[in-house]
């Protein structure tokens, strides 16, 4: 017997402090740990619905290992990314605005 | 409170202090260890809720590559040891982003806590049912996934080897 | 308990093409790394693309009467996680030609650039998603295929390694992964809602007799549009697009306006096909609705003050995504129906617009002065795809898909949207003849093109000829294209 | 067969112009232009003639046919716009406006009256609106690249005025035929008028009459919606104001009767004391303007507003000789309107400006035939009996006063008031002119004449003269080919 | 046969003129044999063809109206037509030798034919809508014949005026005939006549058999008489305006800057006559209606005496004339306005006839004078006349008709002018009494100024002018003038005329009231002008006519011309304030936009996508809820 209650919450207050670092972070890199929060609140709720019963071909499980290897794929891709502007620009900054340099 | 409650409430207690900490925290390395601690909770979390197989997979892709890759990133973006001034933001923004935190939390859980109206019976789906499912009924998304992989490793090898193109218009 | 699908090559073929030029393009440039410049790759990819077009296209006529189905579970599920019906078949075809076009121009700027084959692959890859995600309809595939197509393309932006088109990747990058988070969460709430892992009415409908379960199913429906709006340029998920149109290479753009858009269009129409008829009044539409007011509103005013090409495309995408997105607000099929219509002329008609501007060697608007005069095929084809972008015949076929727009709305009731189309089309068509009007003039003296005589290939007139052809071949025959998409 | 064949005609000429025959030079252009006006001329007499139609499925999915088919109704517009052609072919041996190809210029204004055909042979609501749609581009191109040279910012600003007003307008229009097509479940404007969307509520019945009027109001234009129409023609080249005027307005006009008013009765009832006094405010609106306008192109623009204020008030009455007033104003404004602009272009030409404050030699000394044309045109502007305009004038008045029994008498009656006033308005503005242009002294001896009219442009205001004439005389050319078509209309009390 | 011919043939000559108008003799030939062909018909008619026709000639499908565009021909139209015919005639002859060396003679010729035509359209017509068709032809040619001289600013003026006056009246005219057709449903003359008149008798029935008035008021049908009311002043008002009569008097004198035999045909036979012709027509109407005879009493009354007053101290003879035109349609129309139903209109149509007549004489009369003086100021023409025999004939017996004296063709009418409305005022239900009191004040006045006009012309001169060549065309037309105006009283016996006899007390009555007028204009001698020894100080304020002139500029033209500007101001700057106002905002939007865009930063994106979701997601909650 589990209560519903506590994995709703856990996933509501994983998803608002995700949503909070993506929204206070400047460095690219770090960018993703808010990404990373919100995507395990994402999870949490998943595996609850499998965990509440309703679960046709094991989506709950499934899915969340999709989930979790796209995450990968993009943080390779995210990472690879953000060195190649690191080279080209010399900062990571995802405040900096675009400068006669940057136009294309 | 049964003693899933017990354990569950342990686990989500440590997800959300790694992730508030790893959100808040000035030194951009203490941030990446901070999420490993948080998707540690969150494994937790969802091993009490019975998805053993998520949650080690999270632990091994999550806290074994990503962190790694990420903190490999930080240090060749020249992140510095101490806190992080120059991606340092005012306090606006800083409350602006909690304000933003709060009200999606607060809308989520809005609609969420109503439909948790009690206890249920958790639902035991074993690995290798899981196993089943994704090499049967799920085959194709996770053929898909594959090539996901690897067009992701193809491009990050090609982008990450730099500019070889001659671009004339490439800012050496 | 396993469960194993069935699977049906011949449907899956217009999926399986690209995968094929994936495989062929990596052995091959295993086998000869760096061969020729890898020009042979494109080719090749070009080939596989049109196979895979061709199958789509059969798919398409065979799924008249009955969609084309497989991946199907054995009797007691009873559901199939590929389903593709005609409009579903005529949408991957379109995503395959429309990467084939952008392969063509890539083609033509391939002298420059040595990493064509990783090119071709990313976006073959790419194009595999895209089509994937038409014929979707469980959650993970859709999932799945949906990054599929996008992933790729935020490496194929960076690709060019410049200072502006890293900038413009950083701005793509951090969109998509926020994006990519909130249709996660969306997906979750889907789940959470319905209980079910597909996109179906049922599962739909069930949720939406529960009062507590239907605020959930509107989270999870608004999340999701929200992380389709990213990939379609919907405002407010839009700024990463005039980011990212001018300091990408053209063939990225152009697959970035075209394939992208149709593929993101396949994945909203399987999202709204399980709300069709399932849910109605104000409130759903309004989810669809505020986006698309917004796109229209903020797209064509902007496209008004564009001077660089590149850069009015992206917003004009901006509008015309609010304007795929208008005929859904209905919620019924006609509306479906419509976005589809509309969704392909559009990427038909900005194909050929990329094709003529990159003929045309133009950063500036003014740069195609006298186009007309200098280039009849790129000049005529860029006139014609304007006034198709702006609904004004002769562009017949860009009024009927945007009378086939505001029908729906206007069906369902839905006055603010139409309200809004209308002001849409009337500065739409300012964006739209603010360009044309440059075409038939002289060029001005000592307005001489930066980077010399642009490539004059035969993959762009190709583009340009094809896409004419079928912008005029609609025109005429509207009926051809409205069949088309059931 | 026929029809398709009209349609074509004009169409293919005119694209092939504009594209692949750009190059054409403008002696082997004109004469190609004018034998496709004259062959689709040719055509149109043939399609009233022997009753053509064609009728098949272009886009069922919106229940769209391609439905194309002459009435009573659309003869005379349909003449008219083949006899403007002609007119408008022929102008370019007068004048080939620089700016771009001459083929171009041909090719647009060939274009321009396909759109007019086809949109006045139009069976199918939808198709209505499409071919609205066709003239829009061809006529920004005559008025933004061929139009007067001496200001660019002002030509592109009433090109885009032009083609952005009439564009609000079709889009309104267009949002009211979804509307009245989605709940009548039929896009054939017959059935539409023999009672499938009479049957619809009021409510209905009002959004849809409201959507319809707004959207064509534009084109006609009825006072407020009228600010585009001066700028473009003062703009235009001489062919594009006379197609503007002839032609294009019409357009509006015809809409009002095919759409509104035969499908939406009882909607269109409850908005039309509003278009009544629209049409009669307009009236004297423009008439007050006239006084004091200094451009003659923008006052014959504004004389073009007044003139509609009246078809539109007749419109309104509601009654069958409303109607019938109508559309007899219409080509009666159409051949008056065309007639005046072309000699205002002439004028334009010779002098450079038509500015009214500027002193000229009076056209009565040293060019007797414009003068003459020009007095003909005045004097059918201000409505004076044996020349076209009576007739429609009249009557429009006529029906303003006894309007159709659920409107109401007051407002009407009113209206008709304010209109008549505005008539003698049309009195004193044409005088005004002729005071200007017309009579003056005679020139010094040094001064030199002015060239007077020769050739085809002798020949074109001759046959503009010579048929506001003998509309006016004999009126029944119109009405009796409009006389049963109109009886037939629903919606008529 | 048909009246057509009767318009047909001079608007046929106006065709043909039009086309041949650059070769004079050509013009000429067809202008004078068209006219003598329309006096041949009109007069064939007028002998032989006495009866009504009426019928739909022209077929015009207008919907429920009925417009049958017949024509009439009863005794009396064929009589005025008749006149009207042999004026036209009369002018056309005579122009080929005034207007011979005018280089437009051609449109001159074409034009009075076509105003020939209207007018014999207006005489002819027994439909409203007919009539209303040649009344504003006839406006449009008096435009052109007045400017004919365009080179002159004045004439081009006065042109200006004429057509812009009586157009402003004729807004009265035409809603009067659009509501009494609409009333009628029919433009015909007598269905409009039938379904406008008082149907008391209807009405008394119903009451009699005890209906209350509502009923009964619905069962007869009975027209509204206000609205009756209203539509009859408002034709009366078209009529004054066309007929010049207070207070549309000023633009007639003005119109003196037109040649002559212009002002002959207009002042004669012709415009201002017309309303006397409509008015008749529909007689039966305004006979029942005492607000609209009263407001036409009133007018006429003032405008021939206030006419016949300024025509006295005018300094100019040609002014003279108009004015006393002004005065003499007053007189028509008095008649038309104060005699009582059963009376008729046709003593008003008889003076129509005789002014016609007389007027044209003495226009023509006066035109040879000044060419022979070379001015037409009472100063330059003492005594121009003097000279040529027929002049002088011509001018006596023009200026007896005018001043009323007994037997020439001008006393005849003009006791049955006065006889009608005596019945008027004995009748007692009309502005009889106020038209009789006018009329004989007015009769006097006209003896007094038709006397100094005869006096002036006639004075004996040293230097006797004479007018260069002459062609035997305009002694001619003088002479035959000249006999028809002495004869011309003859037309009481055919009985074209409705008349009541008139007794011999108003022979009398005549002779005496023009006896004063002759003896008060004798005043000062045979030698000097009347004008200066009695009115003096008048002459200046009459020739402006009052000053009437700046009255309409100040009342009508400047505020209309104010609102026009502001109109024209309003269209521009605030009708076009909104489409301008939309492309400003959408280009501030489009900047706006542009600023938030600026940047490009990419927290700003992920802020956007973040925010936006949330948004979405609340609207969404909130909205399926």
């Amino acid at each position: 017997m589990i209560h519903l209650l506590g994995p709703y919450l856990l996933a509501a207050v994983l998803v608002g402090l995700g949503v909070a670092g993506v929204a206070v972070r400047r460095n690219a890199v770090l960018l993703l740990v808010g990404v990373e929060l919100v995507l395990s609140g994402g999870l949490v709720l998943l595996v609850t619905t499998q965990a509440a019963g309703a679960d046709r071909w094991a989506a709950g499980s499934v899915l969340p290992l999709f989930v979790v290897t796209v995450a990968a794929a993009e943080v390779v891709v995210a990472l690879a990314v953000v060195l190649a502007a690191f080279r080209a620009r010399g900062s990571i900054d995802l405040d900096a605005p675009a400068t006669a340099q940057d136009a294309p | 409170m049964t003693a899933l409650d017990t354990a569950f409430a342990a686990s989500a207690v440590l997800a959300v202090l790694g992730g508030l900490l790893a959100v808040v925290t000035r030194h951009v390395v203490h941030a990446a260890l901070w999420l490993v601690v948080a998707l540690l909770g969150v494994a937790g979390a969802l091993l009490v809720l019975g998805a053993e197989l998520v949650a080690l997979v999270l632990v091994l892709v999550y806290v074994g590559a990503v962190v790694v890759l990420v903190l490999f990133a930080l240090m060749l973006t020249r992140a510095p040891a101490g806190p992080d001034l120059a991606h340092a933001v005012g306090p606006w923004r800083a409350v602006g982003a909690g304000l933003l935190g709060l009200a999606s939390a607060g809308l989520l859980a809005s609609v969420l806590v109503p439909l948790a109206d009690g206890s249920v019976d958790r639902a035991q789906v074993t690995t290798t049912q899981v196993a089943g499912e994704l090499f049967g009924t799920w085959v194709w998304p996770f053929e898909l996934l594959s090539l996901l992989l690897l067009a992701a490793l193809v491009g990050a090898l090609a982008v990450a080897r730099g500019h070889r193109s001659r671009d004339p218009k490439a800012v050496p | 308990m396993s469960t194993v699908v069935s699977v049906d090559l011949l449907v899956l073929a217009p999926a399986l093409a690209p995968v094929l030029g994936v495989v062929l393009l990596l052995v091959g440039d295993a086998l000869a790394p760096g061969r020729a410049g890898g020009r042979w790759a494109l080719p090749v990819a070009a080939c596989v693309l049109v196979g895979g077009a061709v199958a789509a296209v059969r798919a398409a006529l065979v799924a008249a009467e009955d969609p084309a189905r497989t991946l199907c579970l054995p009797a007691p599920g009873d559901a199939c996680l590929w389903s593709a019906g005609p409009r579903a078949s005529a949408l991957q075809a379109g995503v395959l030609l429309a990467a084939a076009a952008a392969l063509a121009l890539v083609h033509e700027a391939a002298a420059l650039r040595r990493d064509t084959a990783v090119t071709a692959t990313l976006l073959l890859a790419a194009t595999t998603g895209g089509v994937a995600v038409a014929a979707a309809r469980d959650l993970g595939g859709w999932l799945v295929a949906l990054e599929l197509a996008t992933v790729p393309v935020v490496a194929l932006v960076a690709l060019r390694g410049t200072r502006p088109a890293t900038h413009g990747a950083l701005g793509l990058l951090v969109t998509s992964l926020a994006s990519f988070a909130l249709l996660v969460l969306g997906a979750g709430l889907w789940l959470t809602a319905t209980g079910e892992p597909t996109f179906s009415s049922a599962a739909a409908a069930g949720a939406w007799e529960d009062p507590q379960r239907r605020a959930v199913l509107a989270l999870a429906v608004a999340l999701l549009v929200a992380g389709l709006g990213f990939k379609l340029s919907l405002v407010p998920f839009h700024a990463w697009t005039p980011q990212v149109y001018p300091r990408a290479d053209l063939g990225t753009t152009a697959f970035l306006a075209g394939a992208s858009k149709l593929s993101a269009t396949a994945a909203l129409l399987v999202l709204v096909s399980a709300l069709a008829g399932v849910v109605d009044g104000p409130g759903p539409a309004l989810v669809l609705g505020l986006p698309a007011a917004l796109s229209l509103l903020l797209g064509t005013v902007l496209a008004l003050r564009q001077e660089d090409p590149a850069r009015l495309l992206a917003w004009s995408t901006v509008a015309q995504a609010g304007w795929v997105l208008l005929p859904l607000t209905a919620l019924s099929e006609d509306g479906l129906r419509a976005a589809a219509a509309y969704v392909l002329t559009y990427a038909t008609a900005t194909l050929v617009a990329f094709a003529a501007v990159s003929r045309a060697g133009a950063r500036s608007l003014e740069q195609t002065r006298g186009l007309l005069r200098r280039d009849p095929l790129a000049g005529g084809a860029l006139a014609l795809a304007l006034l198709v972008l702006a609904g004004l015949p002769p562009g017949v076929v860009g009024l009927v898909v945007k009378i086939l727009a505001v029908s729906a709305p206007v069906a369902a009731g839905v006055w603010p949207m139409v309200a809004v189309a209308v002001v849409a089309v009337v500065l739409g068509i300012a964006v739209y003849l603010r360009w044309l009007v440059v075409l038939p003039g002289p060029r001005r003296e000592g307005d001489a093109r930066a980077g010399g005589e642009p490539p004059r290939g035969w993959a762009s007139a190709t583009v340009l000829v094809v896409g004419t052809a079928l912008l005029a071949v609609a025109s005429v025959l509207p009926h051809l294209l409205l069949t088309a998409v059931g | 067969m026929v029809v398709s064949l009209l349609l074509a005609l004009p169409a293919a000429a005119g694209l092939w112009l504009v594209t692949a025959g750009r190059a054409t030079p403008p002696r082997l252009a004109r004469p190609l232009a004018a034998a496709s006006a004259l062959g689709t001329a040719v055509l149109a007499v043939l399609v009233l003639v022997t009753g053509s139609q064609v009728d098949r499925a272009w886009l069922p999915e919106l229940g769209l046919r391609w439905s194309f088919a002459a009435d009573g109704i659309s003869a005379p517009l349909l003449l008219l716009t083949a006899g403007i052609g002609l007119v408008v072919t022929a102008h370019a041996w007068v004048e080939l406006p620089p700016g771009g190809s001459p083929a171009g210029y041909l090719g647009c204004l060939l274009l321009v009256e396909t759109g007019a055909l086809a949109t006045f042979t139009a069976r199918d609501a939808v198709l209505f609106l499409v071919a609205f749609e066709v003239v829009l581009v061809p006529m920004w191109v005559l008025v933004g690249r061929y139009g007067d040279r001496r200001d660019p910012r002002a030509r592109a600003d009433a090109a885009g005025r032009f083609v952005l007003y009439t564009a609000a307008g079709s889009s309104t229009l267009l949002v009211g035929i979804l509307l009245l097509v989605v709940s009548t479940g039929t896009a054939d404007l017959r059935e539409l008028a023999d009672g499938a969307g009479a049957a619809l509520g009021p409510g209905r019945q009002l959004a849809v009459a409201l959507l319809l009027v707004l959207g064509l109001a534009v084109k006609v234009p009825v006072l407020p919606l009228h600010t585009w129409l001066p700028p473009a023609h003062t703009t235009a080249p001489t062919a594009g104001s006379v197609l503007l005027a002839a032609v294009l307005l019409k357009m509006g006009t015809y809409g009002l009767v095919r759409l509104p008013l035969a499908t939406v009765p009882d909607g269109f009832g409850r908005l039309a004391p509003v278009l009544a006094v629209a049409g009669a405010v307009g009236v004297v609106w423009g008439g007050l303007v006239c006084l004091v306008e200094r451009d003659l192109k923008r006052l014959v623009a504004y004389s073009s507003v007044a003139h509609m204020g009246f078809v539109v008030l007749a419109l309104a009455s509601g009654s069958e000789t409303g109607v019938q007033a109508a559309l007899l104003a219409n080509v009666a404004h159409g051949l008056v309107a065309a007639l005046l602009f072309v000699l205002v272009g002439g004028l334009k030409q010779r002098w450079g400006s038509v500015d009214l404050a500027v002193r000229r030699p009076a056209l009565r000394e040293t060019s007797p035939r414009l003068g003459l044309a020009l007095v003909v045109g005045l004097a059918a502007s201000l409505g004076l009996p044996g020349l076209a305009t009576f007739w429609g004038e009249l009557l429009a008045l006529y029906s303003a006063w006894a309007p159709a029994g659920d409107r109401p008498r007051g407002v009407f009656v009113a209206a008709a008031v304010l209109a008549a006033v505005g008539a003698a308005l049309a009195a004193a503005y044409a005088l005004r002119v002729a005071g200007l242009v017309w009579a003056g002294d005679r020139p010094a001896a040094d001064a030199g004449t002015g060239t007077d009219a020769v050739g085809v442009e002798r020949w074109v205001l001759v046959t503009l003269a010579g048929a506001v004439v003998v509309l006016g005389v004999a009126p029944m050319l119109v009405l009796s080919s409009t006389a049963d078509a109109v009886a037939g209309l629903g919606g008529l009390r | 046969m048909s009246p057509w011919l009767l318009v047909a043939v001079p608007a046929l000559a106006s065709l043909v003129g039009v086309v041949v108008r650059r070769e004079d003799r050509w013009a000429g030939a067809v202008a004078v044999l068209a006219g003598g062909l329309t006096l041949l018909l009109a007069g064939i008619a007028w002998v032989l063809e006495p009866g009504s026709t009426a019928g739909h000639v022209l077929d015009l499908p207008v919907g429920g109206l009925d417009l049958p565009l017949a024509t009439a021909t009863d005794p009396a139209r064929l009589a005025v037509a008749t006149v009207v015919a042999l004026v036209a005639l009369a002018v056309q002859a005579y122009s080929t030798w005034y207007l011979g060396a005018d280089d437009r003679y051609g449109q001159f010729a074409a034009t009075v034919s076509l105003f020939t035509a209207a007018m014999l359209l207006v005489v002819v017509s027994a439909d409203l809508v007919l009539t209303l068709v040649g009344w504003e032809v006839m406006g449009w040619c008096s435009y052109l014949l007045i400017g004919h001289w365009s080179r002159r600013p004045e004439a081009r003026r006065a042109a200006l005026k004429a057509f812009l006056v009586t157009r402003v009246a004729d807004i009265g005219f035409v809603l009067g005939v659009v509501g009494f057709v609409a009333g009628a449903g029919t433009s015909g003359l007598s269905g409009v006549v039938g379904a406008w008149r008082e149907p008391t008798g209807c009405l008394q029935e119903q009451l009699a058999a005890g209906a209350p008035l509502p009923e009964a008021l619905g069962a007869c049908d009975a027209p509204d008489g206000r609205a009756r009311t209203v539509l009859l002043v408002l034709l009366v008002v078209g009529v004054l305006g066309k007929s010049a009569q207070v207070p549309f008097q000023d633009w007639l004198p003005d119109a003196m800057e037109g040649p002559t035999p212009a002002s002959a045909l207009i002042h004669a036979a012709t415009m201002v006559a017309a309303g006397t012709v409509v008015l008749a027509g529909l007689h039966p109407l305004l006979a029942d209606s005492p607000t609209a005879r009263w407001v036409l009493g009133v007018a006429v009354s003032v405008s021939m005496l206030l006419a016949a007053v300024l025509a006295f101290a005018q300094s100019d003879l040609k002014r003279m004339l108009a004015w006393s035109t002004v005065s003499q349609v007053g007189v028509m129309l008095s008649a038309v306005a104060a005699a009582p139903p059963a009376d008729g209109p046709d003593a008003g149509l008889l003076h129509l006839w005789s002014h016609a007549l007389f007027k044209s004489l003495l226009f023509l009369a006066l035109g040879w004078a000044a060419v022979a003086a070379g001015g037409t100021a009472a100063v330059r023409m003492r005594g121009s006349a003097s000279a040529t025999p027929v002049l002088r004939a011509a001018l006596l017996v023009g200026f007896l008709s005018l001043a009323g004296v007994p037997l020439v063709v001008g006393g005849v009418s003009k006791e049955h002018v006065l006889a009608a409305a005596y019945d008027g005022a004995v009748a007692g239900d009309g502005p009889g009494v106020l038209v009789l009191v006018a009329l004989v004040l007015t009769s006097a006045a006209t003896a007094a100024y038709a006397t100094r006009g005869y006096l002036l012309l006639t004075a004996h001169r040293r230097d006797r002018p004479r007018a260069g060549t002459v062609t035997p065309a305009a002694p001619a037309v003088l002479w035959a003038l000249t006999g028809a105006s002495v004869l011309g009283g003859l037309v009481v016996l055919t009985g074209s005329f409705a008349l009541h006899q008139v007794s011999l007390l108003w022979l009398v009555l005549t002779v005496l009231v023009v006896g004063v007028g002759v003896a008060l204009a004798l005043v000062g001698g045979l030698d000097r002008d009347p004008a200066e020894v009695l009115a003096r100080r008048l002459v200046p304020y009459a020739d402006r006519g009052l000053g009437v002139d700046g009255l309409y500029r100040r009342v009508v033209a400047r505020p209309v011309l104010r609102l026009a500007r502001v109109v024209a101001y309003v269209d521009t700057e605030v009708v076009d304030g909104y489409v301008r106002g939309t492309a400003l905002a959408t280009r501030a939007a489009g900047w706006l936009g542009s600023r938030l865009h600026r940047g490009e930063r990419s927290s700003t994106a992920v802020g956007l996508v973040v925010g936006g979701a949330l948004l979405l997601g609340a609207v969404g909650v909130l909205g399926w809820s």
